[in-house]
């Protein structure tokens, strides 16, 4: 190991250097604006993030380089998840502008956490090394920590939170005993001495095994993967809605860009002589698929049937995992593909979600009986949403999902690819439960609604209590007041407030994206081809 | 001099420990300093390993160390964190006892 | 002209697609827009279908109108390939046909009546996209699509039936089974239809994916019909590997035909659909299962469809002879079910099931035939059972009673209604001048040729057929007007022009079969050349 | 000749034009302009058919399309048309790969004989119906049906092959169907037309079996083709035999033999003409129709025969015992036919081809006089019970002359029609078949005799019946019509003769094998007569004079009586088994389909589902140690994975 010039090409990190500049800024002009105007800090971040975007794009293009001798890449995959993860961020940040306000505390912080959030998803993408990895993974968890916890007086919100830090602190410890004794066995961190170390291994030790198993281990947390995956519907029904929303869409994304690059630069080469990684992932994807979605029938909690229903789609994924291969490129587009649908997707049902949660501060799925007239736009998001995730053309959900399992079937996993089917088949069940409430149960009358509010209400903390009602409009109140008392409501419903704006553009984008990715994939094909091909060999 | 197993086999130990009182203990406090533990036991396992790599006990890859330190700092912010969000729970429910931290389940 | 030609399979998949697009543009409020609207689209599309049928030049035979548009290259090397042959003719025929006409008929869907346009076009323009693609991954694509939008067609704007406690004696024995007082629900036949054809394509999936992975040990893998088919005729797929492949499609597209014993869907589907839907979803939908047999299961794998997998005796069963018992099964036990049932469009429900059953049949002879009565069925059912919901919708619509027990003497309200209505029952039971006889008839023939046991029964069922439908007309049309209906109105001009027009192809292919036999003989003749 | 198919094409044609109209214009002039175009359309093929007629006797085998038939020496010609063809249009394998369909018409002897009288009953009995059915709301309906039955019916006797026939086999019966249940307010005709469909259709089943069983064969639907084939002994014994009765099953249904008889009493439901329409000459003369045509099938197997033998004469027997004692005029001449119909079933059966058809002209010629008779009484007095009638001819003379020539000429007395076709009948049975066929056939003449007998006493003659005074005998339209009837019925029988010209006599005309000449044997012909005459004898005295007092002949035979009065209790079976074996097997089935196929096995794999997610969010209990143990728990389970694997 020759010792290499620890600072060529650093300015290959401008990006990085920004957003942590930029986060840190936010902190700092949070301080200096009165509270009525701290929605500026969030158009502010989402600007920012477009603006660092763009910059990463100019800058980076075409660039194929190893920075800290090996410890970070900067090539067309991490460039590819960079500007992803800035994309998710600005989309997050627009749909959380309206519901910080009316339900969270101290803004500054939230935005500022985002970006730092993002700069460590960034840092995933990047690394090439155990160490470099995990702590980019903590600086990504460790905002997500507060985030969830952001909701204060929300019991709820700090019960998911606590059990998130401790299962997340415990799978770290179960990820760097991994490390260590990877480290002792072989002496190395990076991705391709691992490699090397691997194939010219001579039988691996028991204490190697136990390594990898703990490393897979501590990844599948990251993943929530089934049976790691058990924090996952709290923290997702305890955080605030987008901060669930980042949850589902970033944090996995942004660890499975790092389980790809792993994968790819360490395993996959040595596919040949040593299989077993693929056994392991083959089986916790089948577990995770199952168990995911046949747990997802029984809920009724919309945050927490999201929780269960990525539990699935992360099966699927893994999936995609376990069949990368040194000479095909199918795998890792199916899964970066996967990634890419299943996060539109997503994003489009979370913003529509959030609307409807900030204009009657609800979310169990009963409470969306009659969306359909109450606020047309969003049932129709929703039902597009869940459409394409239980994988129904002409949405994204489709394509990703025929690609996908099309990549999984070619490497000799076609029974894994019927599971995964039949999987997608129970998903389609609740999520019909979910579109069935809003398109053909009636509004529920006004008195109703009334009567709801106010007892979830009592159940919650005081911080929550009236949020919705505060902001809502004129007529909405005045239906408080009279009372119509019968049960079938075919015109007399209490229609819903208009989102706003930033929320509008979002479900409005993410709904082009959907149908358009699901029609026509080509050109974003291309990228992924791309991005893949930077980390494996054979690409 | 020591052999590499029997750090192994230490920091094995204290692992299981660990693991034991995550899993034991009541208090949401005791639980984090059980992960504590562990990622302890994953410090000796890298510094033995490292002191062990060239097979004379020498001090040949620093790597070890390294990781060993970033470990510390990064389970020492992580207890700081893990400490507010209890004590935020403390105030919330006046308990810390795991057992009735359980609003949400299935 | 030639010019339209060569983009008129594309224009058909794409106008009802854009017209479903630019539905959603219209205001909320005015219904009849969207009506409108969604007529003028179907026109486009139904004036297309009547080009492409009349311009099929069935003396060339093989695939026409071709197109191929590049889609996605390497890996995966999809392309919107589209063709039409001889067999999906009639079909494309058939279904601009009758999503006009359930356009028509739906003039009366005024609650939210713009999303079920956009969702009915979305209907059409996916069975269009099945019956012309030539690639196994924008065949599966288009079939999906056309079963998403059933589930809210029916769950919004569809109708719950209740059944009251019916106690009955068993065999005429003191034994008496209570079959209860029991509710079907619109949710759950719309949530049952949904899921049991979605798991049908569990399995089509799962065999296209069979069949890229094949293809990818011999040459490069693919999902086009035409390659795969050029592999399959080179002898490039064992027939081991057909033989497990095989079944994967007979069942998942059969689950859309109706295959006994997946069919329950269809009634209860059917029933809880507006009338509109039912038309469509019976009429054209059910078909492409049958039609996605033959596309892709006898294509494809003709030894996997023909190969014995067991003897019984000297009988060598294969997956065909199995599907030919499971279509006869459909045609005796569909119509036997339809004889016990009250509810009018249960009758009709069960009654697809068992014509559906002929479809199979013809399909399974696996004689030129045979094959071709099947898919003249295919065309002459859907014609038929389109106009029998849309009567029954106009009677419902008046009435709202369902129940043939309580239903009376309709004929002397409802004139017009009620001879449409009589006509397609006398179409269904195989009356001769009308189209169901020659399609059953070839049926027959094929089935006698082939597997003669099977055929008798078959031709058993028809009788039975006579039975209920007798039974339904008698009941329900016929006798003394009751004070009850005295204010019913005949049908509406729309539906007139629909039930009119319906009859008047029921007669065309009854009395003139031959320009529809000469074009699916070609078609019909391409397939069997590979058994 | 080749016009031949204008005659039901006339027909077909009136029918759309009748329908259309009586949507534009309204009341009275649709009604009129209805029955013009109906009678104009069968007057037409009438006169058409007396030029193919003409046009026949003419022709040789030198004429185009014309060639000595298969089996026969008689005349047969052949013209066609493609109608549509299916499969592979070249047969490069064989030509069971393809079928070829065709409009065509077949005219012979036999073809001609049905056309004539087809054509002749159908154009009285639309001319009668002016009267009969005058100022029926939906008359133009009436009309419609009508022309569409008879159109029917000569396409079936015009076809040439097998599936034309079927067709318009079919469609005989949807008009059965649409004209007996033509009064569907009240429920009878509506249960009856229900019931002559299915029951027919039934039959049907055999029939369109046994034409696939040909064509699967034979390669062809054509009847010359079939026939070709089976005297080329191409087909074996036991295949010829099972389509042979297949296709009788066919003609059981249509002719109403036993046990598919029970449709046709039922049927009188429907108006008067209607019944005379399909009695005499449309529809139940279809099945022996079939039975002639395909002779050819019947004639190889001798089992087939024996068969048709056998049911034609329990038929015959069977119903004249119930008309004996029937007490609705109407339902009295339906027994009445169903026993004719089996006396000609007989008489096939006894390879007596020629006395068959001779006997169905014959018959229908009397029976369509019987029927419009009947219906002049029942438009007269709206009666139709024969205990209430008596001595009718005081108030409707003309009526009761013509139903008399009637039934003299159906019960056998000499020079009329029906003596000469009845002895051909007997003759036949008398040379082909076993002792105990004459004997019962003898009885059953003697029966029917009697029963003729007793409809013409009671109802017109004998004691005046008071409550019908104000009665008048029929309209023009109905008496002239039954006239021209009556002359038929009492010289038709006449050409039994051998005649000069062209027309050589029926036996030169109509025949199997050869034509032959006037068969007479005596002792048979005078038994014949005796017993006839002493059957009206014994009947005018038991029932116009009431000088025979039957009530102790009831006591004696109470129980016979009670059965055949309860017409052998077959209705009541069939009732039985549709109700309690048929409708609740259905329902049982229907029961399987719902609580075994939807909701164990469509909706079990879906509960089942969905309980396993009900038990398996269990799993996560919401406690975070549990959480740890199951990472532990994974964590040692990945290990032991890997270990295994990589060992």
């Amino acid at each position: 190991m020759t010792s290499a010039n620890l600072t060529a090409n650093l300015h290959l990190l401008t990006p990085e250097f920004a957003l942590a500049a930029f986060a840190l800024a936010i902190f700092a002009i949070d301080l200096f604006l009165p509270n009525q105007r701290k929605e500026l800090l969030g158009w502010l971040s989402a600007l920012g993030l477009v603006v660092l975007a763009v910059v990463s794009v100019l800058m980076l293009a075409g660039e194929k380089e190893s920075l800290y001798d090996g410890l970070l890449a900067v090539d067309r995959f991490s460039l590819f998840f960079k500007v992803f993860f800035m994309g998710i961020g600005v989309f997050i940040i627009l749909s959380s502008i309206d519901f910080v306000r009316q339900h969270l505390d101290h803004p500054g912080e939230f935005y500022g956490l985002l970006l730092f959030s993002v700069l460590g998803m960034n840092l995933m993408a990047m690394s090439r090394e155990l160490l470099t990895a995990y702590i980019s993974l903590e600086l990504l968890s460790f905002s997500l920590y507060v985030m969830v916890a952001y909701a204060l007086g929300n019991a709820k919100s700090n019960e998911g939170s606590l059990k998130y830090i401790i299962i997340g602190a415990l799978s770290s410890a179960i990820l760097l005993y991994g490390l260590s004794m990877i480290y002792s066995t072989l002496g190395v961190t990076k991705f391709d001495a691992i490699r090397i170390a691997l194939s010219d291994l001579n039988g691996a030790s028991p204490a190697l095994w136990a390594g990898l198993a703990l490393l897979i281990a501590g990844l599948g947390f990251k993943l929530a993967a089934v049976p790691f995956h058990m924090w996952a519907p709290d923290a997702y029904e305890g955080a605030p809605l987008p901060v669930t929303a980042y949850l589902a869409i970033a944090s996995k994304a942004a660890a499975f860009a790092l389980v790809l690059r792993l994968v790819a630069e360490a395993f996959v080469p040595v596919t040949d002589r040593w299989d077993q990684w693929q056994v392991i992932i083959v089986i916790l994807a089948a577990v995770s698929m199952v168990v995911g979605n046949l747990v997802a029938l029984a809920q009724s909690n919309l945050k927490r049937l999201m929780a269960y229903s990525s539990i699935g789609h992360v099966g699927y994924i893994l999936a995609g995992i376990a069949v990368l291969a040194p000479d095909s490129l199918l795998g890792a587009n199916g899964v970066i593909f996967y990634l890419v649908g299943y996060s539109v997707t997503s994003m489009v049902v979370f913003a529509a979600l959030i609307a409807f949660f900030n204009a009657t501060g609800q979310e169990e799925i009963p409470d969306l009986a009659g969306l359909a007239d109450r606020q047309p736009f969003l049932a129709m998001a929703v039902a597009v949403g869940l459409f394409s995730l239980s994988g129904l053309p002409i949405f994204v959900g489709f394509t990703i999902k025929f690609y996908l399992f099309t990549a999984v079937a070619n490497e000799g996993y076609l029974w894994l690819a019927g599971l995964a089917i039949l999987t997608s088949l129970i998903s389609l069940y609740y999520y019909l439960q979910v579109i069935r409430q809003m398109y053909i149960q009636p509004a529920p009358a006004a008195a109703s609604e009334g009567a709801e509010d106010s007892s979830e209400g009592a159940a919650d903390s005081p911080s929550d209590h009236s949020q919705p009602n505060a902001d809502s409009t004129p007529e909405f109140d005045d239906e408080h007041t009279h009372t119509p008392a019968h049960h079938e409501p075919a015109t007399d419903f209490v229609a819903l407030t208009r989102p706003s704006v930033a929320l509008i553009a979002v479900v409005f984008v993410g709904l082009v994206a959907t149908v358009a990715l699901g029609v026509y994939p080509a050109p974003l094909l291309e990228l992924v081809e791309g991005a893949s091909a930077a980390i494996l060999p054979g690409g | 001099m020591v052999p590499l197993e029997a750090f192994q086999v230490l920091s094995a130990v204290l692992f299981a420990i660990g693991l034991y009182g995550v899993m034991a203990r009541r208090s949401a406090v005791l639980i984090v300093m059980s992960i504590e533990l562990m990622l302890n036991a994953v410090n000796i396992n890298l510094i033995a390993a490292a002191s062990h790599l060239d097979g004379m006990g020498n001090w040949a890859n620093f790597d070890g160390q390294i990781i060993a330190i970033f470990i510390i700092t990064v389970a020492a912010a992580e207890v700081g964190l893990a400490m507010a969000i209890i004590l935020r729970m403390y105030r919330n429910r006046a308990t810390v006892n795991v057992d009735e931290i359980n609003l949400m389940k299935w | 002209m030639s010019n339209l030609d060569q983009v008129a399979l594309l224009l058909i998949i794409l106008v009802p697609l854009a017209g479903a697009g630019l539905s959603m543009l219209l205001p909320r409020n005015r219904p009849e827009d969207a009506w409108y609207f969604a007529i003028f689209v179907s026109a486009i599309t139904l004036v297309l279908s009547v080009l492409l049928f009349v311009r099929y030049d069935f003396e060339a035979g093989g695939y026409q109108f071709v197109r191929v548009y590049e889609w996605l290259d390497a890996p995966l090397n999809i392309d919107l390939y589209l063709a039409m042959d001889g067999i999906a003719a009639p079909l494309v025929l058939l279904n601009g046909i009758v999503l006009f006409g359930a356009v028509l008929i739906s003039q009366t869907i005024k609650h939210r009546s713009r999303d079920f346009f956009v969702l009915l076009l979305a209907l059409g323009s996916g069975v269009f996209g099945v019956f012309v693609v030539q690639d196994l991954f924008f065949l599966f694509f288009f079939y999906e699509l056309a079963v998403l939008p059933m589930y809210l067609l029916i769950g919004v704007w569809g109708s719950s039936t209740y059944f009251d406690s019916d106690r009955q004696r068993l065999w005429g024995l003191p034994i008496r089974f209570d079959l209860g007082s029991y509710n079907r629900l619109k949710e759950y036949g719309a949530m049952k239809l949904m899921l049991v054809l979605v798991a049908g394509s569990v399995l089509i999936w799962v065999g296209i994916l069979a069949m890229y992975v094949a293809s990818g040990q011999v040459a490069e893998a693919t999902f086009s019909l035409v390659d795969l088919g050029a592999l399959s005729s080179a002898g490039e797929f064992s027939p081991a590997f057909q033989t497990w492949v095989f079944p994967l499609f007979m069942i998942g597209f059969g689950v859309l035909a109706g295959l006994w014993p997946f069919h329950t869907w269809s009634p209860d589907g059917h029933v809880a659909a507006p009338t509109g839907v039912s038309m469509l979803h019976a009429g054209v939908l059910m078909k492409l299962g049958a039609f996605g047999i033959i596309r892709v299961g006898m294509v494809l794998l003709p030894e996997g469809a023909q190969d014995p997998l067991f003897y019984a005796g000297d009988f060598g069963v294969s997956w065909m002879a199995i599907l030919i018992i499971m279509g006869t099964v459909n045609v005796v036990y569909g119509a036997i079910s339809a004889m016990s049932q009250r509810d009018l469009k249960y009758i009709i429900g069960y009654s697809s099931v068992s014509h559906m059953g002929y479809v199979i049949m013809g399909i399974a002879t696996l004689h030129p035939v045979g094959l071709t009565g099947a898919v003249l069925q295919m065309f002459s059912h859907g014609i038929m059972t389109a106009l029998m919901f849309a009567m029954v919708g106009a009677i419902y619509e008046r009435t709202h009673i369902r129940d043939i027990t309580v239903l009376n003497g309709l004929m002397k309200r409802m004139g017009f209604a009620s001879f449409f209505f009589a006509i397609a029952g006398l179409a269904s039971l195989g009356l001769p001048g009308l189209s169901g006889f020659v399609a059953e008839f070839m049926v027959f023939t094929g089935a006698f040729k082939t597997y003669l046991p099977l055929a008798v029964l078959a031709v058993v069922g028809a009788a039975l057929t006579a039975i209920y439908i007798l039974r339904l007309l008698a009941r329900t049309f016929f006798g003394e007007a009751d004070p009850r209906w005295e204010h019913l109105t005949d049908a509406s001009p729309v539906e007139k022009t629909v039930g009119g027009a319906f009859v008047l192809i029921l007669l065309f292919v009854g009395v003139w079969p031959a320009p529809f036999t000469r074009v699916i003989n070609v078609g019909v003749e391409s397939v069997l050349q590979l058994f | 000749m080749e016009w031949a198919w204008l005659i039901p094409v006339l027909s077909f044609a009136a029918v759309p034009v009748i329908i259309v109209l009586g949507r534009f214009l309204t009341g009275k002039v649709s009604h009129r302009s209805a029955a013009a175009l109906a009678i104009a359309a069968i007057l037409g093929g009438f006169i058409v058919f007396w030029f193919v007629f003409a046009g026949f006797l003419a022709a040789d085998t030198d004429t185009p399309g014309c060639e000595t038939g298969v089996g026969t020496e008689a005349l047969t010609c052949n013209y066609k048309l493609t109608w549509f063809e299916a499969g592979i249009p070249d047969a490069l394998t064989d030509s069971f790969d393809r079928i070829h369909l065709e409009w065509g018409i077949l005219v012979d002897p036999l073809t001609i004989a049905m056309l004539g009288l087809a054509t002749f009953v159908a154009l009285m009995v639309q001319i009668y119906s002016l009267g009969y059915m005058h100022g029926d709301p939906r008359l133009d309906w009436y009309y419609a049906f009508h022309a569409l039955f008879i159109a029917s019916m000569l396409t079936l006797v015009l076809a040439d092959n097998f599936l034309l026939l079927y067709i318009a086999w079919e469609l005989v019966g949807l008009c059965s169907y649409l004209l007996i249940g033509f009064w569907h307010e009240r429920p009878e005709p509506r249960e009856a037309a229900k019931k002559a469909f299915i029951v027919t259709r039934i039959g049907d089943v055999g029939l369109l079996v046994g034409i696939l069983l040909l064509w699967s064969h034979v390669g062809s639907f054509s009847m010359l083709e079939t026939f070709a084939a089976i005297e080329a002994g191409e087909l074996s014994e036991g295949v010829v035999t099972i389509s042979a009765l297949l296709l009788f099953l066919g003609a059981m249904g249509k002719s109403a033999q036993f046990p598919f008889h029970v449709w046709l009493p039922d049927a009188m439901e429907g108006p008067t003409p209607v019944s005379a329409l399909i009695h005499a000459a449309t529809m139940v003369a279809a099945g022996v129709y079939l039975v002639a045509r395909a002779f050819p099938i019947f004639s190889e197997s001798q089992t087939a025969l024996y068969i048709v033998a056998s049911i034609g004469l329990i038929t015959a027997l069977g119903a004249a015992t119930i008309a004996l004692v029937a007490t609705d005029l109407k339902r009295i001449l339906a027994y009445s036919t169903i026993s004719h119909l089996g006396l000609m079933m007989l008489s096939l059966g006894a390879l007596g081809y020629t006395a068959a058809i001779f006997h169905l002209l014959a018959h229908g010629f009397a029976k369509a006089l019987l029927f419009l008779g009947a219906g002049s009484v029942m438009h007269s007095t709206e009666e139709l019970d024969v205990r209430k009638m008596g001595g009718l001819r005081k108030v409707m003379p003309i009526t009761a002359i013509l139903f008399s020539i009637g039934a003299l000429s159906l019960g056998g007395i000499p020079i009329l029609a029906g003596f000469w076709s009845k002895d051909e009948i007997l003759i036949a049975v008398n040379k082909e078949l076993p002792l105990i066929f004459i004997v019962l056939t003898l009885l059953t003449a003697l029966l029917s005799a009697l029963y003729m007998a007793r409809a013409m006493f009671v109802v017109f003659y004998g004691k005046f019946a008071e409550q019908f005074e104000h009665v008048h005998d029929a309209p023009k339209t109905m008496s002239i019509t039954m006239g021209l009837l009556a002359i038929f019925a009492i010289v038709f029988g006449l050409v039994a003769l051998d005649l000069p010209g062209p027309f050589k006599g029926i036996g030169y005309f109509i025949f199997y094998h050869e034509g032959h000449g006037l068969e007479f044997v005596i002792w048979l012909a005078a038994l014949s007569i005796v017993l006839a005459i002493a059957a009206f004898i014994y009947g005018y005295m038991a029932y116009a004079r009431k000088s025979v007092n039957l009530e102790g002949a009831r006591q004696r035979f109470a129980l016979p009586l009670k059965v055949a009065e309860g017409k052998y209790y077959i209705d009541e079976l069939y009732q039985w088994s549709i109700d309690r074996v048929v409708l609740s097997f259905s329902r049982f089935i229907a029961w399987i389909d719902r609580a075994l196929v939807n909701d164990v096995g469509i909706n079990g794999p879906a509960d089942v589902t969905r309980l396993l997610g009900h038990g398996l969010r269990r799993h996560v209990t919401g406690y975070v140690y549990s959480y740890a143990l199951a990472m532990a728990l994974g964590l040692i389970g990945l290990a032991i994975l890997w270990w295994i694997v990589s060992t």
